[in-house]
């Protein structure tokens, strides 16, 4: 888990530098400080159960096993990324993942998880789905017919919501009206579970138990994670909505560090065998970057493929 | 061939392709225990059971949403929106969503959807339950549009619409559903984007679709007995893929053409025909092509006025005198 | 308010009629047996206050004090309706009695209700909104974001959802998974209240609750009313979906003969005078029928007319 | 006059009239405290206070039906869509009610809102960050529609459009704020429904509108240069209500015509301009009008593609010398 919470943090700051380079076009949502969530909850379930996620969901496909060669070129806009450069940043799909999408759309994703589950459900193969949303997204009409559904239906569904604080520059008390947004769940009558979005381990036993709860036929769970993102919105955000205070209390906390820490004290791991994995990750990422670098733009002719079949 | 209602005949390929197809399953309001409003799906949830159609909450955006997560999973989920009018509130699972996904994703994902729905106005039912969205769904690219105006077509273009690769928005007409026709037994495939002449004629071209067709025809006969002037009337039978081949062979012998639908005008069928034909048979036209198609009015309640605003056969004979004289 | 529950129920039996005799187009959809809901909660409230309702709102439009020639002279459709003819039966709509609109969108009616509550608010003018939808609505993606806005904003907003048992042909069971709709309060943080919709007095206390809460300036209450329609969702509906003995229960609990039953009882009324008011309500709706039958369509010019302006 | 950039054009004529109306009332998301990802609003919230500059939760539907039933008790909302994608989450709000709400209620209410949102490719933003719904707004009736393509036009039209009684759909692009331009100081008011001849020329009419008027003006420029082809360009300004005369009076100069936008071809801005100018000035055409638009495909992230899926300047002026030879 350790490794693949690097591997994104680097995924990330590549593609910031790669931004600034102009090498990446649209815009970049970074989840940075947010490893732990997409790591636990990704590694808690099995690489043929579903997941949606959104623009911000670099960490959950990368931590969902997404090859990061072909998702790097796809932030390139290369021939060889995930979707022929079609997609960019925010519309990595793999199903040979389990991975049904990032979505661009505030809680587009949400309903469609509980679709893969609803399947799942049909086809009787003990998949569960899991879908990572934001706080702002709870706000949305589509997020509320899905729960609605799938908490009526019993669908195997793990609905996690990453409280980051912000929904853009918006605060959390300017956008609900909830004392946690766990209560939201209340209004479906669905069971509901809070954990340290960057306790990378909390955030794996509370997944596993709702994939546990889901596969048993028990129906779906919402989860609210308490993380953070470090770096603003998108490349561009000038952060006036919170204090350099705010953000440094939460490098504090950064879910890396954290485990890092965890590591040395409690699992016998020393510094040394922490640089080994930091120099892999970076190898894996510098490649990755070369892989995309080189590889070619899509054909012209790409421009009419993959639409009517 | 025996006469079925154009509902009995919707009905009887669903019943036969969910035969055939383990993976269709049937989602939306009131479309298992009680049948459906409008009975298409009267009796399929004894025969498929309530795994296979599924009584929904009122949710469009959640089930059409689902069903875009089914349709990758390996089902063929088939979305009923009991009216036209409610698209839009289910409007980004199906145009953000459902139309753009196996694009996005470079071809990744498959999108073996449907939805179903009916649309119209002529029964007073007021804005916000008769109008026709078939435009939209031709701007926006994404789904195949198909839109039957007899039983016979309504079965065969079912049918054919439950094996297409692609999202596919079929859309009945509430005032179509008790018409009758002969409908072949069995399997009748009719493809998608073709279109068929329902009347011969040389005079001129008159292109339609769904009801409107009907008014279509009966202008037709009226224009050929009380005027004389013989019609060629064109069902256009999808707006997606267009077929505009039959049209252009059918204008090659009369050269004038006259669209009618009852969709709004603006940016309508009837512009996006006329702007093909013009492309590739401006020459063939002797006479400005003629739009009789739906006010870009709110649709009325009271019949005086919802009846100006949704063209009625008159409007039809009209254009076509003036398209006569005309050029 | 018995007289004018007797209003309502004879203008919704006379449409019946007139649906009949084919004098109506469009659906039809009667709110016989939700009489008490509406008196109940429109006499609670102010003339001036707001209010939306449904295509089943015939009963809360009478109930605020919508002309019934009007009215009926629009189920006919003429020039003398309260739109002109243009809307029909599911649009009625009339601003000098507050009244903004039935609405043949499920909860289509509910944030325009919240709108109308925010400019109250903004204008300060202690005006409340009042928001009549059913069982079925809080399932709408449009709901959940009004009451999402109605409790962050505090806006002086009564959401009264009128369970009738039934959406369309769809039991409740089969639309939410609820013990009762109250719950989805729960979600947004918002104060809720349980009543009995068939008895007028408790609603018209609750709903007087409610308004008082929200002018006192502490935000929006969401109203569960338990009642029921004796007929079929619209005319046409075989009511497969229920038993002639659950039909036949709640004829029991009749609002209307519950509460002649408790004037004789508690008022002092005699059966005389309550057969003098159905005499004059039958004088009114055979005099609203008659105004609407006597009244001229629309003129074709109007179809251009209260579009552009 | 001073240069202005198209947002700060935008910002001044808001703050011009909500000094003067203050019934006007801005909702959106993060357009208070932020000011906008767009910068738009910048600053307003510290001018006119969190009253009437809300910031909203991501709740777009629930913000513009509140919107409508402001706007019936005596407010002016202007609700802004962050990316006019987003249309698709609250369209029942738009086009259901909004659009219909004073027609149904045979005038008793009063609809004075506005949308304002921005639309548009061209920053490889993918699929669902980059449409363009103009279409939609034309085809649906109920609103006007207001594309400004100049700082100059974006200050003058929003101040119109902010006094209209009518629901107004006000369109800007995204890859307009930063152009900069002449903008006329206070009192500047541009009609809504007025086409402008932003370039006289006498070979050929190019019509257009938004972002795309520049690329027709770029065109314009190669034309006259590389091809010694004079092309007048008008600027629609409005799709709703659409000014034909404008155009006619120019294609009875250059009795060519060519439509370009950046919206999807079908059903399109170009088949209506292109349907409209034949019933009116059939005669006057001496050759098939030409559409330039974009590519009925989703628009791909890929700048090589998305490129393709939406014209650029060469693409209009291959379509010139094509109408040149052609007719
Ligand atoms: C329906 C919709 N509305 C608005 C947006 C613009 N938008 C993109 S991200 C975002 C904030 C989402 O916040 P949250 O759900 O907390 O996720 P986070 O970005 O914090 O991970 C907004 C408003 C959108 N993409 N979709
Ligand atoms: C968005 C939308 N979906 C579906 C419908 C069709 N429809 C009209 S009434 C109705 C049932 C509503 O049930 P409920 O909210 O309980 O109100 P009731 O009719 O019982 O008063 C449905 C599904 C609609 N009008 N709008
Ligand atoms: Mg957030
Ligand atoms: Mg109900």
């Amino acid at each position: 888990m350790y490794e693949r919470m690097n591997l994104i943090r680097a995924f990330e700051e590549a593609c910031v530098q790669l931004y600034m380079e102009k090498e990446i076009r649209g815009s970049l949502h970074p989840c940075v400080g947010q490893e732990a969530t997409a790591v636990g909850a990704c590694f808690a379930i099995n690489p043929d159960d579903y997941m949606t996620c959104t623009y911000r969901g670099h960490g959950a496909c990368i931590a969902k096993g997404i090859d990061v060669n072909a998702a790097m070129a796809e932030m390139l806009n290369r021939k060889t990324g995930i979707s022929k450069g079609k997609g960019g940043s925010m519309h990595w799909t793999d199903p040979s993942i389990g991975l049904l999408g990032e979505n661009a759309i505030v809680a587009g994703g949400v309903p469609i998880a509980a679709g893969a589950a609803f399947s799942a459900q049909l086809d009787g193969d003990g998949r569960v789905a899991l879908t990572f949303f934001g706080d702002g997204a709870i706000n949305q009409g589509a997020f509320h017919e899905a729960l609605n559904l799938a908490q009526l239906w019993n669908l195997p569904l793990i609905l996690l919501c990453e409280n980051n604080l912000y929904a853009e520059m918006t605060p959390l008390a300017m956008s609900n009206p909830l004392k946690q947004i766990a209560d939201r769940a209340k209004g479906y009558n669905m069971r509901s579970m809070v954990v340290d979005g960057n306790d990378v381990c909390a955030v794996y036993d509370t997944v596993k138990k709702a994939a546990k709860f889901a596969r048993d036929g028990k129906g779906p769970t919402f989860i609210e994670a308490h993380t953070y993102r470090l770096l603003g919105h998108m490349i561009g955000d000038s952060e006036t909505y919170r204090t350099k205070e705010e953000v440094a209390q939460w490098r504090q906390r950064d879910p890396i560090k954290r485990l890092a820490e965890h590591l040395i004290a409690n699992e016998k791991l020393s510094q040394a065998d922490l640089d080994a994995i930091h120099a892999r990750v970076e190898a894996k990422i510098a490649g990755a970057v070369k892989f995309a670098k080189e590889s070619p733009y899509p054909d012209p002719e790409e421009v009419h493929t993959d639409f009517w079949l | 061939m025996r006469e079925l209602t154009y509902t009995q005949a919707l009905r009887e390929a669903l019943t036969e392709e969910m035969e055939r197809d383990p993976n269709i399953i049937l989602l939306g309001e009131d479309i298992g225990n009680y049948g459906g409003v409008f009975r298409v799906t009267e009796g399929l949830i004894h025969k498929f059971g309530d795994k296979r159609v599924k009584d929904t909450p009122i949710s469009e955006a959640g089930f059409v949403g689902l069903s875009v997560g089914m349709a990758m999973t390996g089902k063929r989920p088939v979305a009923e929106l009991m009216f036209m009018d409610f698209a839009l509130v289910c409007a980004d699972q199906i145009w953000n969503q459902a139309a753009k996904l196996r694009s996005m994703s470079g071809g990744r994902v498959q999108m073996p959807l449907m939805i179903r729905s009916q649309q119209g106005g002529g029964r007073g039912n007021g804005a916000q339950h008769s109008q026709s969205f078939e435009t939209l769904f031709t701007h926006l690219p994404g789904f195949k549009v198909v839109l039957p105006a007899t039983p016979a077509d309504a079965k065969g273009l079912l049918k054919s619409a439950l094996r297409d690769p692609n999202p596919v928005m079929f859309i009945e007409h509430k005032l179509l559903y008790n018409t009758k026709g002969d409908v072949p037994e069995g399997e009748h495939l009719v493809p998608l984007g073709k279109a068929d002449v329902k009347r011969a004629g040389s005079d001129l071209t008159i292109v339609s679709y769904s009801r409107q067709l009907l008014f279509a025809l009966e202008a037709a006969e009226t224009l050929q007995k009380d005027h004389g002037i013989s019609a060629e009337v064109v069902d256009l039978r999808c707006t997606v893929p267009m077929d505009i081949d039959t049209v252009i062979a059918s204008l090659k012998k009369t050269h004038r053409l006259l669209i009618t639908h009852e969709s709004h005008a603006a940016c309508g069928i009837g512009a996006e025909v006329a702007m093909r034909v013009m492309e590739r048979a401006f020459d063939e036209l002797d006479a400005p092509i003629m739009r009789v198609a739906g006010m870009d009015l709110p649709i009325h309640s009271a019949k005086s006025l919802e009846e100006q605003v949704l063209p009625q056969p008159p409007a039809i004979v009209a254009g076509a005198l003036k398209l006569m004289k005309g050029g």
